[in-house]
């Protein structure tokens, strides 16, 4: 038989409760559990960064933790990074201005990781934006636009 | 006013979705009863299968059915067709979905589980028990080739897969007129795909209904269904490939996979739809990867350093099948006389099979090896001779006066290679400038005085794009007066969206948010090609902008008749067809579009086909050639051996832009694609063809922190091939950016006397010549 | 990459848990999870049984006990680099820090995590080498201390019994004014280090005082260079005697794999102990 | 990988001959090996433990005595098995030739050792996946000396420069019983001391 937990989880914001194979990851369960795919699994070794989330605040490997470690915390995902009424998040924005994304896989992975490293890094240099997506791999942009959003939306946020 | 996209730097029309989670990759598609599968793969590089026992995998719970070769059955029990058949290939080894009876590579698909679940099907190949016979391998390109030396394959002759050869000009009176000749030998090794979202299938099989459909992370839908028609027997009208959100493919997804194939087989057998995702670990083994090429080459120059005529041959690293044909090898060859008038060329081929997973273009194909082999030979001159780098370059660059200018060369489709438009020589004076070329010796002299060693190297290209033969595109207006825009071209980050957005809106008089396009569905659109070698914007670009054209003018003729007034004093905007003077005339697109689609016992206005609607297979008469000049400005700490890349500067030239925003990304990303190449991605194999690099710890990939700022430079020289003057950008950042890295490298460690022969550069490789050259000069 | 189906066990207390790790002879200790979860997801590491640390009350923070710092075994990398008396006593364990990983990982990743993962390459090792740290482990029949240099045992593989937990390291102070340098080359930001190097001086009127090298990465467990540590103290802070002990690195045993070879990393090493004491000697307040 | 290794057995040839083809009693001395079925005159099945790092594995598999050249004194054994967990194989050839050398037997061991599968995947840890794969060979012929009774055995000279236990300053006292339960800890540490003195 397989082990098996129950587990309330908040996911953007929403309560959920659930019952989970105890070796099920907490992005595979965000994804296949509660249908939130925006969430991406691209490496599955905590290299790539695609799946990282906020948990109670904090950006972390989705692929790292155990859906039942989330049991009675707040996860937010990139779909929870908009607001209500869709108005796009800064960063979002900014990385739509930047071209900050090309194929999109490792596009939730950045947003989620650099909205909490603004937040603990509100007016950050180039080297420390790169130093902080250096655990995020894109293929696609050089990480130029990515970079280039960052520092945009810093300073978005600064004046808002 | 009428709104000119064509130019502009229009914002993503894909990014709200992506930006928001809300993209549709294959692994975010899920229906009802359908399962997951996980495939056996084969530990060994090369053995024999003398039993499996699947009885274990079987019986464990929520394992629904284990397959192997022959649970197939008869019907399919034959190897994968050659997609891509050359007279070359003097033999032909293609997979089975699942090996029969030999493995010839490490991730060969020995057996497949399908499971409720992912985590169920991956315990239950624990349980499989396979008794192989171990059979030697052969990994090592420079002596696979040896009497005696193992074979791939147990029925093979020998290592070679076959010879080719570019042989144009005199070569032997270039070599025997000339002042010098100069020699090298050098590896190029290229990694993998690596696109962040690996490979996926989803395959559902309706016989009585929908018939076979499959989502696939791919770059060619259509050559998918094509082969997997082929490979059945069947129509591809029962086939249905989609290919939806794909998370990057750089090359290695623009092919057909064995898995591709048993998942439709396991999907049909168990008659329920079966989904199977490749995880990381796999696709370091089973998803096509580029490697190895020994190259030895003879340059004949004058005392001037003009460059007379290179000859050569090449070991090109095959792995053990051969799903692209001889693509690779000859993308390889193509670009061989580079951005220079080379009057001779003779370069040879051998393309040698080993038991490692089999090659693919990986983002540039064999482009990035021929250039950097041309600009190797380059920079030999140059420093043989004594003369800049540049300089070299200049007296050698084949001249705008000189276009079109045909090589001698041929391209893959048999056309002779000939270099339509671009001024070489102008585009690396841009370049220089960018990189504040003329005062790197006083920037690396004070540096120098500091004890840091900077460098700078400087590369060109030419890159072949646009290769044909079309990619379609149909503009429809409905009666809403939305647009359906829908081509086969499959996007994995391109913009196509965007741009095909742009060129339709601006053609049709409406706002690209009014497109709906759709793409890289078979059912959608009749027949596409595939997204390769830098083809889809001088391919569906002319198409889409054709199609658009077409569609004016129809609903515009049209127009013409039912507000009674001249064609010529009408415009579209905003959807809205009016004449101009007499603001209150107007009709809108989606009125004209049901005029032209009539409810039932009504009429087309005579002389009008169906439908406000037009098809365009209009692309490129040949391969448009784009053209680049990078610069590299690096730093080397001779106390570890690391490069850091400080400066780096791109003049490109893909003619007409259509959306410069998106040619930047593409040119940024693919220099950061080179830089890996250049200092990073290496795939290694034991002696025993067992993958070492197997997790994002060992495979190196770049990283942000690692890359520099890219600043780039555009000229836009029309390609006269197309009807928008555009070429391709897709790769022309990493074509030639391995050649300027190690120039600059070696520039850096100019008094140590380093001679670098092989990329991927390693610090530990880099401090070994260091310390080799220090003992040298202390002699 | 899904791990293997196992039991999960979240204990509340270190007793519980060393009673959970008593009972069950095929059981991982989970931590931060930064380094065990790929291993479960690559399915190298298959165990029956599951223990997360991750609710033990009493083994995380930082206490500042006036000679040394005592840290929780689960205190999160992230909190040791924001902990206002790490920042202040030993300034170059945060500094060390911003090479493990990325700030995600570091957000989970444990102190003791790492020490009992006890990867050849890892920055917190070294650093604990330097120190002459000391962990406590707590087993059935209570707690024990052990020096670090007691603590690699073999290639990975920590001086814990299979019952024994580690819950607390010990980290005594350096002088106020003590230099620190840390160097470490990796490819990448936030990889594996091929070379990595504590250094902390102390230096007394224009003369070194104390000394400690640490090398990681060349060898299984971190080498602790006492022969220059020796040499420098009683020597002056110059780039000579700095020169010397970066000889004396050359020759250290330092191991080969498919990537570095053994002559690399001796280079690396010379290279960094020299770098590392530079650092550390321009930070030494004794040193001007 | 080939790995090459030679020892000294104080007896004369036709003893050590004897016990080494004695699969049951030497079976033991294969350090966390265990013996658990006899299913040919020459053909075994058993278990193999080992530790590395994180990672435990337990190898089971047939090991068949191949080739038997009395005149000669060499013996070939083929040994295979899989991981219990399906992360690999081992598979080696194992050539043993055994030569008068003063009175007493030189015991020469020509490995030809593959691994395959997630095991042999990881290059950070290559190196000492051939040094542990050496000290393997080393316990085993050490743990042969200790079987044969001859506490007194010394490593030959060609053994020094092949083996890397042979420098080992203060290696555990042998102990057949012992090293059968062993999870390679001290077989571990003794791969990495061979490493570092850069004998691999």
């Amino acid at each position: 038989m397989a082990d098996t937990r129950d587990i309330e989880v908040t996911v953007n914001g929403k309560s959920h409760t659930a019952n989970v194979e105890t070796r099920t990851s907490l992005g595979d369960f965000l994804r296949h559990g509660l249908g939130l795919t925006g969430t991406h699994m691209g490496c599955e070794h905590g290299v790539c960064g695609a799946c990282t989330v906020m948990v109670d605040g904090e950006a972390v490997r989705s692929c790292l933790m155990l859906a039942v470690q989330a049991n009675g915390q707040e996860v937010t995902t990139v779909e929870g990074l908009a607001d209500e009424d869709g108005t796009l998040h800064p960063l979002q924005e900014a990385f739509w201005k930047h071209h900050g994304l090309q194929c999109g896989f490792c596009t939730p992975g950045m947003l989620t990781s650099l909205a909490a490293f603004l937040r603990d890094n509100p007016d950050p240099s180039e080297r420390e934006v790169r130093e902080a997506i250096s655990g995020n791999i894109c293929r696609c942009t050089g990480y130029q636009g990515i970079v280039d959003a960052a520092l945009d939306a810093a300073k978005t946020m600064q004046g808002s | 006013m009428v709104v000119r996209y064509l130019g502009a730097e229009v914002q993503r029309m894909e990014d709200p979705r992506l930006l928001t989670g809300h993209g549709r990759y294959v692994d975010d598609i899920t229906m009802a009863g359908m399962l997951e599968a996980a495939f056996l793969r084969a530990p060994l590089a090369h053995a024999k299968i003398r039993s499996i026992d699947t009885s274990r995998a079987e019986a464990l719970e929520g394992v629904h059915r284990v397959f192997t070769h022959a649970d197939f059955g008869e019907k399919y029990s034959h190897r994968m067709n050659q997609l891509y058949p050359a007279p070359v290939i003097e033999q032909n080894k293609t997979q089975y979905p699942l090996a029969k009876d030999e493995v010839c590579f490490v991730g060969e698909t020995v057996a497949v589980v399908v499971a409720d679940s992912r985590a169920i099907a991956e315990d239950a190949l624990a349980l499989i028990d396979v008794d192989y016979e171990a059979l030697p391998a052969v990994v090592d390109i420079r002596t696979a080739l040896e009497d005696g030396a193992p074979l791939a394959h147990a029925d093979a002759t020998s290592n070679l897969m076959g010879k080719m050869r570019s042989k144009f000009g005199d070569i032997e009176d270039a070599f025997g007129k000339a002042d010098h000749v100069f020699s090298a030998g050098f590896m190029q090794h290229r990694g993998g795909c690596h696109s962040m979202e690996t490979r996926g299938v989803i395959a559902k099989d309706d016989p009585w209904g929908d018939g076979l459909t499959l989502w696939t992370s791919a770059q060619s839908p259509y050559l998918i269904r094509r082969a997997l028609a082929t490979w059945l027997g069947e129509s591809e009208e029962r086939i249905r490939v989609v290919a939806p959100d794909v998370g990057g493919g750089f090359g290695p997804k623009a092919g057909f996979y064995p898995e591709e194939i048993a998942i439709c087989l396991v999907a049909r057998l168990m008659e329920t739809p079966v989904k199977w995702i490749e995880d990381r670990r796999e696709h370091f083994v089973s998803t096509t990867t580029q490697r190895d090429q020994y190259w030895d080459l003879e340059v004949a120059c004058t005392s001037e350093g003009k460059i007379l005529g290179l000859r050569g041959n090449i070991t090109h690293e095959n792995g053990a099948y051969i799903p692209y044909g001889i693509l690779l090898p000859n993308s390889s060859l193509t670009p061989l006389p580079g951005a220079y008038s080379i009057a001779a060329i003779d370069v040879g081929v051998d393309i040698v099979f080993t038991n490692t997973i089999a090659n693919s273009p990986v983002r540039g194909a064999g482009r990035p090896c021929g250039i950097y082999a041309v600009e190797r030979m380059i920079q030999l001159v140059s420093r043989k001779l004594g003369i800049d780098p540049a300089e070299v370059r200049r007296r050698n660059y084949v001249r705008p006066d000189q276009m079109p200018y045909e090589t001698g060369a041929t391209l893959r489709g048999g056309a002779k290679c000939v270099y339509d438009s671009g001024d070489y020589e102008a585009l690396l004076e841009k370049a220089l400038e960018l990189s504040d070329y003329n005062s790197f010796k006083e920037r690396q002299a004070t540096a120098r005085a500091e004890g840091r060693y900077l460098g700078i190297g400087v590369s060109s290209c030419i890159e072949d794009t646009g290769m044909g033969p079309y990619e379609g595109t149909t503009v429809r207006v409905e009666s809403s007066g939305k647009v359906a825009v829908r081509t086969g071209a499959a996007s994995q980050g391109q913009g196509h969206h965007t741009m095909i957005a742009m060129l339709v809106a601006e053609n049709l008089g409406v706002s690209p948010e009014d497109i709906m396009f759709e793409s890289a569905d078979t059912s959608k659109f009749p027949h596409g090609v595939g997204t390769i070698g830098s083809r889809v914007a001088a391919n569906v670009g002319p198409s889409a902008f054709d199609a658009a054209k077409k569609v004016r003018e129809k609903a515009l003729k049209l127009a013409a008749e039912v507000l009674e007034a001249s064609e010529a004093d009408l415009d579209i905007e905003d959807g809205v067809v009016r004449v101009n003077g007499a603001p209150d005339l107007s009709i809108t697109l989606g009125e004209l579009a049901i005029q032209l689609s009539p409810a039932s016992a009504l009429r087309v206005p005579a002389g009008f086909d169906p439908l406000l609607e037009a098809t365009s297979y209009d692309g490129s008469s040949g391969s448009p050639i784009a053209c680049g000049s990078n610069v590299a400005e690096v730093e080397v700490d001779p106390g570890t051996g690391e490069v850091k890349v400080l400066r780096y500067s791109v003049a490109h030239d893909c003619g007409v832009m259509i959306n410069p925003m998106i040619v930047h990304g593409q040119i940024v990303g693919g220099v950061v694609h080179g830089i890996g190449n250049a200092l990073f991605e290496r795939m290694i194999y034991d002696d025993q063809g067992q993958p070492l690099t197997m997790n994002y710890g060992e495979y190196l990939l770049p990283l942000a922190s690692e890359m520099p700022r890219v600043d780039v430079t555009h000229m836009e020289t029309p390609s006269p091939l197309n009807s928008l003057g555009v070429k391709g950008a897709g790769e022309g950042g990493t074509i030639p950016a391995a050649a300027a890295i190690v120039a600059a490298i070696e520039n850096a460690l100019e008094e140590f006397s380093v001679e670098i022969d092989y990329y991927p550069v390693d610090p530990q490789y880099l401090t070994e010549l260091i310390d080799k050259g220090a003992a040298q000069a202390a002699e | 990459m899904k791990p293997v189906p196992f039991t999960y066990h979240d204990p509340a207390t270190p007793e519980e848990a060393v009673a959970l790790l008593a009972e069950h002879e095929d059981a991982k200790v989970l931590a931060g999870g930064q380094s065990l979860m790929p291993m479960l997801n690559m399915r190298f590491v298959v165990p029956d049984h599951v223990i997360d640390l991750n609710g033990v009350a009493g083994i995380s923070g930082v206490t500042d006990t006036g000679s040394a710092l005592e840290i929780g075994a689960m205190t999160r990398q992230r909190d040791l680099m924001r902990d206002a008396a790490v920042v202040a006593k030993t300034p170059i364990i945060p500094e060390a820090l911003e090479n493990v990983g990325h700030f995600q990982t570091r957000n989970r990743g444990t102190i003791g995590g790492s020490l009992c993962h006890l990867d050849p390459s890892a920055e917190l090792p070294c650093l604990m080498a330097a120190y002459d740290g000391v962990l406590t482990a707590h087993g059935p029949d209570g707690a024990r201390d052990i020096p670090f240099a007691e603590w690699p045992l073999a290639y990975m593989i920590p001086t814990l019994g299979p019952d024994e937990l580690l819950t607390k390291i010990t980290v005594p102070y350096w002088g106020a004014d003590h230099g620190y340098g840390f160097v470490e080359f990796a490819r990448r930001h936030g990889d594996f280090a091929m070379i990595a190097v504590a250094a902390l001086l102390e230096v007394e009127g224009g003369t070194i005082s104390r000394a400690a090298i640490s090398i990681g990465g060349a060898d299984v467990r971190p080498l602790r260079l006492t022969e220059a540590e020796t040499a420098l103290v009683g020597a002056a802070p110059n780039a000579e005697a700095f020169k010397a002990s970066a000889e004396i690195a050359r020759g250290i045993d330092a191991m080969s794999d498919a990537y570095v070879s053994s002559a690399y990393r001796q280079r690396l090493a010379a290279t960094l102990v020299e770098r590392a004491l530079v650092q550390a000697a321009e930070r030494a307040s004794g040193s001007a | 990988m080939q790995l090459n290794n030679s020892f000294i057995v104080p007896a004369d040839p036709d003893t050590a001959w004897k016990v080494l083809l004695d699969v049951p009693r030497i079976a033991p001395c294969m350090p966390g090996a265990e013996l658990t079925e006899v299913i040919g005159e020459h053909k075994y099945k058993g278990n193999a433990k080992l530790r590395v790092g994180p990672v435990s594995l337990t190898f089971s598999g047939e090991a068949e005595i191949t080739t038997i050249d009395e005149a000669n004194r060499s013996a070939t054994v083929h040994a295979k098995g899989n991981d219990s967990k399906g992360r690999g194989s081992a598979d080696a050839d194992v050539v043993f030739k055994m030569t008068e050398d003063g009175g007493q037997t030189r015991v020469d061991i020509t490995t030809e050792l593959n691994l395959t599968g997630s095991i042999a995947q990881y290059g950070r840890a290559s190196g000492l996946i051939d040094a542990i794969a050496g000290q393997i060979i080393t316990d085993f012929a050490n743990n042969l000396e200790t079987e044969i009774g001859v506490d007194t055995a010394v490593p030959a000279a060609a053994a020094a420069a092949d083996s890397p236990a042979a420098e080992e300053p203060a290696p555990a006292p042998s102990n057949v019983q012992n090293d059968n339960s062993i999870s390679g800890i001290s077989l571990f540490f003794r791969a990495i001391w061979a490493m570092i003195r850069g004998k691999r």
